[in-house]
């Protein structure tokens, strides 16, 4: 067991390197090819090529790419200095750059907006996980019924609403028409507890709608799946309730595939919900990384993506750590 | 070849074949392909072909936009301005229905008053191209990288996975912004990047499905057979699995069109899609951000266009995956 | 029904003494690796660990043993599916031990194979006739009256509706489809057929006819079989000689009936007294006098040292775990790998009986581990 | 930068006035109450709160609450506003006769917030430091051209003079007198002033991070500051009322929340939760139509001129452009009407523009329109001639380059549209944003490369004079290979000397009748065609005392600002 | 039949068939049919057969014949599916097929248990061993997990699996095929069923393997006293341990009789061809095998009259009309024949033709 957690570990880490250098290479490198100099975006309006060049300096833009990555790398692990004029300016680590728009680290940056990614994440994912289980389980048990059917309809329709649709329908719906619900800016849970649920509210059901549409499915299919396994047909002449067959010998199967979207989901979605962000207008880290590409904030985006990437990565790691401990022939491999 | 006058070497009086094969009904069919099965199922399902048809529909319509248009709708980016209040930011006037008329099917765009049924139009002519594109390359890299990992198996098979672990270790929409954004936003440029990357993000859905197939049809015997008769890897790849590899990724190359136009609209949405004024259903819905409250058939109209083809597709490629493959769940 | 002179007389009157292939030292060991990144060879799976037999033209070798004890291993590496890890095949002379990919082209057409799995040996994508075909096409085998002709001559040849031709697989029968399996192995018109498990899949009735099958093509084409399965009574019908595996190695190799009527090795002993009798009137005499093993077959990546097969063996002393025992002809033609075969005393009623009792008190800790 | 008043009626009106545009023409709700918090609100985040980095409108016109510089723009409405006053300055500049030396005299008892006294060295380190772009990039460069004559001085951080004071030509004889020395004459020097940091203690600086917190010499210093968050602005103890003519410092405490969603800030302006906008940009469409459509609401608006021209270059160095003919074609082809309506129409977008000088700027001249352009209608006969002038009767094809952000491609698209009308195929080429002005259409090179033969561009003077307005838009002299401004490359020599003597001439008054020529000259050659000045409608809560728009800034008055109910 | 055997261990003579079920499992006119895309598959079409406790009863038949369906079909677990299932299914005087769902369930595992032809995905791979065992019993028995867990233990000994205290919390896949096969029978076995339903249990074993579990489950019916059907289509099993045998085609029996019978004086066509298709260890080689010809029916589409004509040799001998009518099995005698020869022609054909090539 230890042995499977440190190779998954090893094998996480390496991807995840891999991952940063690729990123940091397009990043890097795609406005070169596409004829623009980075530090130019840096600089104002008026600079002079003389400026350009200090600037493409003071940010290390004219040392060779894999120096860049190097530094780059050098910030995550212990931390990096900028020189900021007069003095230094220590990056601590872990320094996924430094936002030369605002001069400020990314980190700090990302970690102020996690909370609202993280709170637009949970809530939607305990309705889509409950709903989109619960759905798929009555109608793969009602296989066939009208129950069965329209339910399935509904959940291919739920995915495919686009959740900027969705989202915006929502809104003009519930907040604008009906005022249900106030518009305004996100609260902190700390500060306002239901201002913080009634401003994510929307933003969760339609997240969650979307999920759980595809849960629905996946749990279905599973389900339909597993109880034509023969453990199960086992389970029942084992002379069990129907109930315990499904809800323990028939579930405990399903729950694995649903354990491992769901971890990936959750990664994908800390690393920004980005469409559902800029909708609903939440200040995440989806909002942050739309805001450093629009402004050209190349380190804040590519912190951004590579934080996204990490929680994807860990995700995925946490993923093969539980399906370790719900399946035990992983396990004991 | 030949083997000499062929004597007994069977027990059985009547060649086996003549009583069989039988199929259900008892009628005997000449030949019958998994196929043509696998359309007679499709046929019974109605929602499928109610999404096929609807998906050949839109199809035709992107063709023939420019006739139908010539006829139901105004020149594309022809200026209405007769048709929106300037007042109020260039809306169409309050309680109008987003100026829909006989003349204005779905009402006018604001500010420029532009014929909101000829953007949609077009704009599902943008949409399903790169879409559609962006499905052949997915389809393209997703086939070659699968079948590669999973006929080679070990470490080619190994390294390729990860590849694909990879790919979608990427937290995708902020990877393909940032990354488009940096990019000059030409048409026809901004096109080719878009369908490069999202056939580029989407692929590894298609290659872990092709590789998953490939890594059991090469364990079936039939593989190792074509090897004992001295077929090479290129023949057993393109003759013997290929075949059996056309079923799913036919279905799931349906099943990630309807997420590539997502993605594409999605794309379009946050800005750096399709540059204007080539229409665009994402684009018109992120102009309507804007408007939503006064005008909000603005956000309806190329909101439901999206969501409608989506599911088009959705059940078809559902429908299309239950007719080839007759254990999935129905 | 077609009579003909009986198998055994057969045998006899062919000139049995050529060797059509030739085997020794035959070893295959994949490798076990682990990681994503970075690939390490952890172990190996000992399939097939040092084989000596010959395979003579005209005959058919039968081969049986326990599940995975590298039976189907044999059979591809000697049609050279497989690359063998060590030891030396020869085919009519030539060594085709690590003859490449182009060379083995050409061998191709003397050497065939049919599968087990008649559900998977076809390609359900293709026609029959492009199944049959196949080999022809591949091997631009000139076929004077047409390619559809040659494939629809095999078809008859096995017994199948020439008119079949365009048929998919998934509309024929299991039986069926082993014929279509059959016809494409007989396309190349092969000197050896390596049957692997040919018959495993079919129903008993279904069984009788592929086999009925086999043997008259094997008369009329002068066909050399290796005959592989695990069904003894199979074994015992069909084959010439048999030969007996145990984890990757073989144990014995006789003549069919001396094998069957004398069994020397413990091993051999066990099995075929475990060979349910389809005769109520002896199921009690089946019975008592049937030799039970205990345990299963140890694991091929870490084999037992010596004998392998000392751990669940009645028989077994020191010696047997510190020598591995050679492969010996202890009667003519009669070769045999054990320390102490099986005497005659021990084949009696009686002698069984005994071996029984001994055999139930193999301690446990080293017969019953499962293996991994 | 951004300059301009508004000029639509009463130019010198500076009493009361209520209702809509009230601030435009006058003061509203004039008082001077104090105390209170003015909540201000902005949808993204400030670049920079360094004086040095500042060049936008809305940052000059709020650093006006911490940083005092030498001269400032008087805070009052109308053309007052656009005055300059002495304000670290005890008066106005000795200027030596040869018009090269400028010499200061600061006021007593000036003191930096820790109650330091401000001496004329911190005044000059303040200058050194926009010399030191590779550290503090952002902020408007015309002082270093002014000053740095051939020194290249790197700023103070790299200054090799141990007590930072390298920069040689400023000199600083004693703690209270500072001397610029020009190589040329220049008429706008003063108005360079106000744009930099006034004075920064060099032992205070700290380059890069001085954003985090800035020493304050105004009336307000900061209390904190959470980055792209929050700012809080709380009553500076060592600033003396007495010492400063300029600002009136009502408030006692200035909040501004950052990053809002910019419907969100609409609705808190619009129920009173904050008091003004930040940005000053105009409100969303949302607001817009809410505004305009409820006559209370309404009355509660304003929608000043920002001293912003929108205008698109037709290069004269790109083919068939090189011929004037081709040119005025466009400009009669063009339908200035949907172009005002793709920038948001009348009210939210802006009037029709007619010539290159905006209404702010002295020497505006509303009558100015060779064109015939101020009913915005295109005329599609006179296109027509001149396109058959110029030798294309059935028009020709061109690129049309603009950026790809707001309401850019929908202005190119209106062009396209009425362009196509007269048989000009122009395609639109959109461009990144960021680099749009520097390298897309600021590279001469890049404009030929790619063909453009029309370019939108937006402008707003830097400092409201017209030289600083339109000299670098059309002297042929200023053509930089990347960041250059004439983007049609207009090389015009009679221009150019008409250029030069509108620099050396020190009357404003005089100077103003000689650009108000080279305008009419610049829109003969049918190089330019403007076709906005930028209006924003935005919403002040009536609770604010003392609104008007600061014509220097186009904008209101952060500085002057107050609250009617003192919360 | 099997009945009242338990003393003498003598076949006895059979009675006419009672109408109220005399013996332990009495099974009549079982049809199970499923409704399919493709039409209705009959797949058991009217089986009756009886059996008492402590005896074994084999059903033999080829692949699809309805072996499995009939066993499933006995332990009630069509209900939830979309068969039709009708007949009587009489279990120590109540019939099963009547009860109610829960009733069904509560006998289920208790009284009637069954061993499952793949022990690798019969058992939940994500649960012990134990645990599976513990499970069964306590549906049924009301005890601690203690208590349950140490009858775990005992049972799975008492299978032959060593050091059961410390593989009882193994995973199945720790197991190896023949003890996955024990444990199977353990769990089968832990509420002390009366009838144990064994589908191809070694099938999947090899043969070193099957002998033991064959032996096993011998050994446990001799001490449980349970009446046991063994289902497979290897004659050989049955011969060992079946006292009775059933042989199915097409979802129909076609022959019923003691294990002697049908292998000594087998009269039904399809049971010669068995016989004669089927090589054997235990007698000298012949020359030719004699297999069936012709491929088995398709269950949507019987063949009209006898299911097994298309494949008869004799189909038409005499002009018995086998193309027409549908033959029965005589019923209540010990040994019934579904088949238009008569009886005594066939003893002759068997003895003539069919005895001498086998
Ligand atoms: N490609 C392979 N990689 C790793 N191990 C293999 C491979 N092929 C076979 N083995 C192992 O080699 C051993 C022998 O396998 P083989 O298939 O030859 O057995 P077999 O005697 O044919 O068994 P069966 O009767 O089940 O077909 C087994 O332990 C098997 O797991
Ligand atoms: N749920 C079902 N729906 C439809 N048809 C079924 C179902 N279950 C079984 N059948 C059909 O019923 C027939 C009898 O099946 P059954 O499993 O009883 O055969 P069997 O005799 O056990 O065969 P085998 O020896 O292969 O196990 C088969 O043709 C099978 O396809
Ligand atoms: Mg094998
Ligand atoms: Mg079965």
């Amino acid at each position: 067991m230890i042995n499977y957690i440190l190779r998954r570990v090893v094998t996480s880490v390496v991807l995840m390197i891999i991952i940063s250098v690729v990123t940091f290479g397009v990043f890097f490198m795609v406005p070169k090819l596409a004829g623009t100099n980075p530090a130019e975006l840096y600089v104002g309006k008026s600079a002079t090529p003389a400026d350009v060049a200090a600037t493409a300096r003071k940010l290390g833009l004219d040392q060779p790419v894999y120096v860049q990555y190097g530094r780059f790398v050098k910030g995550i692990v212990a931390g990096r200095d900028f020189n900021s004029g007069p003095s230094k300016t220590h990056c601590p680590a872990p320094c996924f750059g430094y936002s030369f728009r605002n001069d400020r680290p990314v980190f700090p940056l990302l970690l102020d907006r996690l909370p609202v990614t993280i709170s637009l994440a949970i809530g939607a994912s305990i309705i889509w996980l409950i709903g989109g289980v619960l759905a798929g389980v009555i109608s793969a048990l009602r296989r066939g019924s009208i129950l069965d059917r329209s339910m399935m309809i509904l959940a291919l329709a739920g995915v495919s609403l686009p959740i900027y649709f969705t989202g915006l329908l929502a809104q003009l719906i519930f907040v604008h028409n009906l005022h249900w619900l106030p518009g305004g800016e996100y609260v902190n849970f700390r500060d306002n507890p239901i201002g913080w649920a009634s401003k994510l509210l929307l933003g969760w059901i339609t997240l969650a709608l979307l999920y759980a549409a595809t849960y629905a499915r996946l749990t279905r299919a599973t389900m339909l799946e597993t109880v034509s396994e023969d453990y199960i047909r086992t389970a029942r002449a084992k002379g069990l309730r129907e109930r315990v067959v499904i809800g323990k010998h028939a579930m405990r199967s399903v729950l694995t595939p649903i354990v491992t979207i769901f971890g990936l989901d959750i990664g994908q979605l800390l690393g920004g919900a980005i469409l559902t962000e800029s909708v609903f207008g939440l200040p995440g880290i989806g909002r942050l990384s739309i805001d450093a590409v629009n402004t050209k904030d190349l380190p804040v985006v590519l912190g951004v993506t590579l934080f996204g990437a990490l929680f994807i990565v860990v995700a995925n790691f946490v993923v093969d750590l539980l399906y370790a401990v719900i399946d035990p022939r992983v396990r004991l491999a | 070849m030949t083997l000499g006058p062929v004597t007994s070497s069977t027990d059985v009086a009547t060649p086996a074949g003549e009583e069989t094969p039988t199929i259900a009904d008892g009628k005997k069919i000449e030949g019958r392909s998994l196929g043509r099965i696998a359309w007679m199922r499709l046929k019974r399902d109605k929602l499928a072909m109610a999404g096929g048809g609807f998906i050949i529909f839109l199809i035709l319509v992107a063709i023939l936009a420019p006739l139908i248009n010539k006829v139901l709708g105004h020149p594309v980016n022809e200026y209405h301005q007769d048709k929106i209040d300037p007042n109020l930011g260039g809306i169409p006037p309050v309680g109008t229905w987003g100026g829909i008329s006989k003349d204005f099917l779905l009402g006018v765009q604001p500010v420029t008053g532009r014929d909101l049924f000829s953007q949609i139009i077009y704009g599902a002519q943008t949409s399903l191209l790169i879409a559609l594109l962006a499905t052949l390359l997915a389809v393209v890299i997703g086939i070659v990288v699968g079948v590669t990992a999973g006929y080679y198996g070990g470490w080619v098979d190994s390294l390729f996975s990860r590849f694909m672990d990879l790919i979608l270790a990427f937290p995708l929409i902020l990877f393909a912004i940032a990354l488009i954004s940096v990019l000059p936003p030409t048409k026809g440029f901004r096109i080719a990047v878009m369908v490069l990357i999202i056939g580029g993000f989407s692929w590894p859905y298609i290659g872990r499905i092709v590789r998953g197939q490939a890594l059991s049809l090469r364990e079936r015997e039939f593989v190792e057979a074509a090897r004992s008769v001295g077929a090479g890897s290129f023949r057993i790849i393109f003759r013997e699995l290929l075949p059996n590899l056309a079923a799913p990724i036919l279905v799931y190359s349906t099943l990630i069109i309807p997420s590539n136009i997502l993605f594409e609209a999605a794309l379009s949405f946050l800005g750096v899609g399709v540059p204007p004024p080539t229409p665009s259903w994402g684009r018109l819905l992120s102009d309507a951000v804007d408007y939503y409250e006064y005008d909000p058939m603005y956000m309806l109209i190329p909101g439901l266009a999206i969501f409608v083809t989506v599911l088009a597709f959705n059940l078809f490629g559902d429908g299309l995956r239950d007719a080839l493959d007759p254990k999935s769940n129905r | 029904m077609p009579t003909s002179t009986p198998q055994t007389e057969r045998a006899a009157t062919r000139p049995a003494t050529e060797n059509l292939l030739e085997v020794s030292g035959l070893e295959k060991h994949f490798p076990i690796t682990r990681g994503a990144f970075i690939r390490r060879t952890v172990g190996a799976v000992r399939a097939v660990d040092g084989l000596d037999f010959t395979v003579r033209t005209g005959e058919t070798l039968g081969v049986v043993g326990e599940s995975g004890c590298g039976k189907s291993t044999t059979g591809r590496l000697v049609t050279r599916l497989l690359e063998p890890t060590g030891g030396k095949i020869t085919f009519e002379g030539r060594d085709i031990t690590h003859m490449s990919v182009r060379q083995m082209r050409e061998l191709r057409r003397d050497v065939q194979m049919i599968f087990q799995d008649p559900y998977s040996s076809l390609n359900p994508r293709h026609t029959v006739g492009t199944i049959v075909g196949a080999p022809l096409r591949i091997q631009n085998i000139p076929t004077p009256k047409g390619q559809k002709r040659a494939v629809q001559d095999l078809l008859e040849l096995v017994g199948l509706n020439p008119e079949h031709y365009n048929r998919y697989p998934h509309e024929f029968s299991g039986g069926q489809r082993q014929r279509i399996g059959i016809a494409r192995a007989l396309a190349l018109r092969p000197k050896l057929i390596v049957c692997d498990e040919p018959v495993s899949a079919l129903d008993v009735s279904i069984q009788a006819q592929v086999v009925n099958l086999l043997d008259d093509l094997q008369r009329e084409l002068n066909l050399t079989y290796m005959f592989i399965a695990h069904d003894l009574s199979v074994v015992k019908h069909i084959s010439d000689r048999v030969a007996v595996m145990y984890l990757g190695k073989m144990v014995e190799l006789a003549p069919r009936d001396a094998l069957y009527a004398t069994p020397m090795h413990p091993y051999t002993l066990a099995l075929l007294s475990a060979v349910p009798v389809p005769d109520p009137s002896r199921r009690d005499k089946a019975q008592r006098e049937r030799v039970l093993l205990t345990g299963d077959v140890p694991s091929p990546i870490d084999p037992p040292s010596g004998c392998r097969f000392r751990t669940r063996c009645w028989k077994a002393q020191d010696k047997c775990a510190q020598e591995v025992p050679p492969f010996v002809e202890l009667a003519p033609g009669h070769r045999v790998a054990c320390h102490f075969p099986v005497t005659d005393a021990e084949r009696t009623p009686q002698g069984r009986m005994a071996a029984q009792h001994a055999a139930a008190e193999v301690p446990p800790d080293t017969a019953a581990e499962p293996a991994l | 930068g951004g300059g301009g008043s508004s000029s639509n009626s009463s130019n010198n009106n500076t009493g009361s006035s209520s209702g809509f545009n009230a601030g435009t023409k006058g003061i509203v709700n004039p008082s001077t109450k104090k105390g209170g918090t003015l909540r201000i609100g902005y949808s993204s985040d400030v670049d920079s709160f360094d004086p040095t980095r500042i060049y936008y409108a809305s940052g000059e016109n709020f650093m006006a609450l911490y940083n005092r510089t030498l001269l400032a723009p008087a805070q009052k409405p109308g053309k007052d506003g656009l005055v300059l006053q002495p304000d670290l300055a005890e008066s106005l500049p000795q200027i030596s006769a040869d018009k090269l030396t400028y010499t200061f005299k600061l006021r007593k008892g000036l003191k930096f917030e820790d109650g330091s006294p401000i001496t004329s060295k911190d005044v000059k380190y303040a200058v050194e430091r926009s010399f030191a772009q590779d550290v503090l990039s952002g902020g408007p460069t015309y002082i270093v051209d002014q000053l740095d004559q051939g020194q290249n001085y790197p700023g103070p951080y790299k200054d090799t003079d141990p007590n930072k004071m390298g920069l040689k030509s400023v000199q600083t004889p004693d703690d209270s007198t500072i001397v610029f020395h020009l190589a040329q004459p220049y008429a706008d020097f003063p108005y360079l002033l106000p744009m930099l940091a006034g004075a920064v203690p060099a032992a205070k600086d700290t380059g890069e991070k001085y954003t985090d917190h800035v020493v304050s010499d105004g009336p307000y210093k900061f209390e904190s500051f959470d980055p792209g968050k929050k700012v809080v602005l709380v009553r500076n103890p060592n600033w003396d009322p007495a010492t400063d003519p300029i600002r009136k410092a009502l408030p006692d405490r200035i909040e501004m929340t950052l990053q809002m969603n910019p419907d969100e800030l609409d609705k808190q302006l619009l129920d009173g939760t904050l008091d003004i906008d930040f940005g000053q940009t105009g409100v969303q469409q949302a607001a817009q139509a809410k505004i305009l459509l409820d006559p209370k609401l309404k009355a509660n608006a304003d929608e000043p001129n920002t001293g912003f021209i929108r205008y698109v270059t037709i290069s004269s160095k790109v083919a068939p452009f090189d011929n004037i003919h081709c040119r005025k074609a466009v400009q009669y082809a063009a339908d200035k009407v949907a172009l005002q309506t793709a920038r948001g129409g009348a009210d939210a977008g802006g009037d029709i523009a007619t010539n290159m000088l905006p209404p702010n700027i002295a020497g505006y001249d509303p009558n100015l329109d060779p064109f015939n352009t101020k009913s915005g209608k295109p005329q599609i006969d006179k296109a027509k001639q001149e396109l058959a002038a110029c030798g294309k009767p059935n028009g020709f094809e061109t690129k049309i380059a603009v950026r790809n952000k707001g309401k850019e491609p929908k202005t190119a698209e209106a062009l396209q549209q009425a362009l196509a009308a007269v048989g000009i195929k122009a395609t639109i080429d959109q461009s990144d944003a960021s680099l749009y002005f520097r390298s897309t259409i600021g590279s001469p090179d890049n404009v030929h490369a790619k063909g453009y033969g029309l370019m939108f561009a937006g402008w707003g003077a830097d400092f409201p004079t017209a030289g600083g307005f339109l000299q670098v838009l059309v002297d042929g002299r200023k053509i930089q290979p990347s960041g250059n401004n004439n983007y049609g490359e207009l090389n015009d020599p009679e221009i150019n000397s008409l250029i030069d003597k509108a620099n050396s001439e020190p009357d404003p008054k005089k100077s103003a009748a000689i650009w108000s020529q080279i305008n009419a000259k610049v829109m003969d050659t049918a190089t330019q065609l403007p076709f906005v000045y930028d209006k924003a409608l935005n919403y002040r809560n009536p609770r604010l005392t003392n609104v008007f728009v600061w014509s220097y800034y186009g904008e209101w008055d952060f500085s002057a600002l107050g609250l009617s109910d003192g919360k | 039949m099997a009945t009242d055997l338990l003393a003498s261990g003598q076949p006895a003579s059979g009675g006419s068939r009672p109408s109220a079920p005399r013996s332990f499992l009495d099974v009549r006119d079982l049809r199970i049919h499923f409704n399919t895309d493709d039409g209705v598959v009959k797949a058991v079409d009217g089986l009756s057969f009886q059996l008492d406790r402590g005896k074994t009863l084999g059903i033999v038949g080829e692949s699809g014949s309805g072996k499995s369906v009939t066993s499933l079909g006995i332990l009630g677990l069509h209900r939830h599916s979309k068969a039709r299932v009708s007949g009587e299914v009489w279990l120590d005087g109540e019939d099963l097929i009547a009860a109610s769902d829960e009733r069904v369930r509560a006998l289920r595992g208790q009284r009637i248990a069954m061993i499952f032809q793949d022990p690798l995905t019969a058992m939940h791979p994500y649960f012990t061993v134990g645990a599976q065992i513990i499970e069964a019993y306590r549906v049924h028995n009301n005890v601690s997990k203690k208590v349950a867990r140490q009858r775990a233990i005992d049972m799975l000994g008492r299978v032959g699996i060593p050091q059961p205290a410390r593989r009882v919390d193994d995973y199945p896949h720790q197991f190896s095929g023949g003890m996955r096969q024990r444990a199977m029978i353990a769990m089968a076995l832990v509420n002390n069923p009366e009838l144990l339903i064994a589908d191809e249990p070694t099938t999947a074993l090899d043969v070193t393997v099957q002998a033991q579990i064959l032996d096993l489950i011998r050994d446990l019916q001799e001490e449980f006293h349970s009446a046991v059907i063994m289902i497979t289509h290897d004659l050989g099993v049955v011969a060992e341990l079946a006292d009775d045998i059933l042989v199915m085609y097409g979802g129909k029996a076609v022959e019923y009789g003691t294990a002697e019978t049908i292998f000594r004086r087998p009269e039904h066509p399809y049971a010669w061809g068995l016989l004669g298709s089927m090589p054997r260890v235990d007698r000298d080689v012949r020359d030719r095998l004699i297999p069936v010809k012709g491929t088995p029916p398709s269950l949507i589409n019987l063949p009209s009259g006898c299911a097994f004509h298309p494949r008869c040799p004799y189909v038409g001998y005499n002009g018995i009309p086998c193309r027409t009518e549908i033959p029965t099995l005589a019923e209540g005698s010990d040994h019934g024949v579904a088949c238009h020869i008569p009886p005594a022609e066939r003893q002759r054909i068997f003895s003539e033709d069919i005895a001498p090539a086998l």
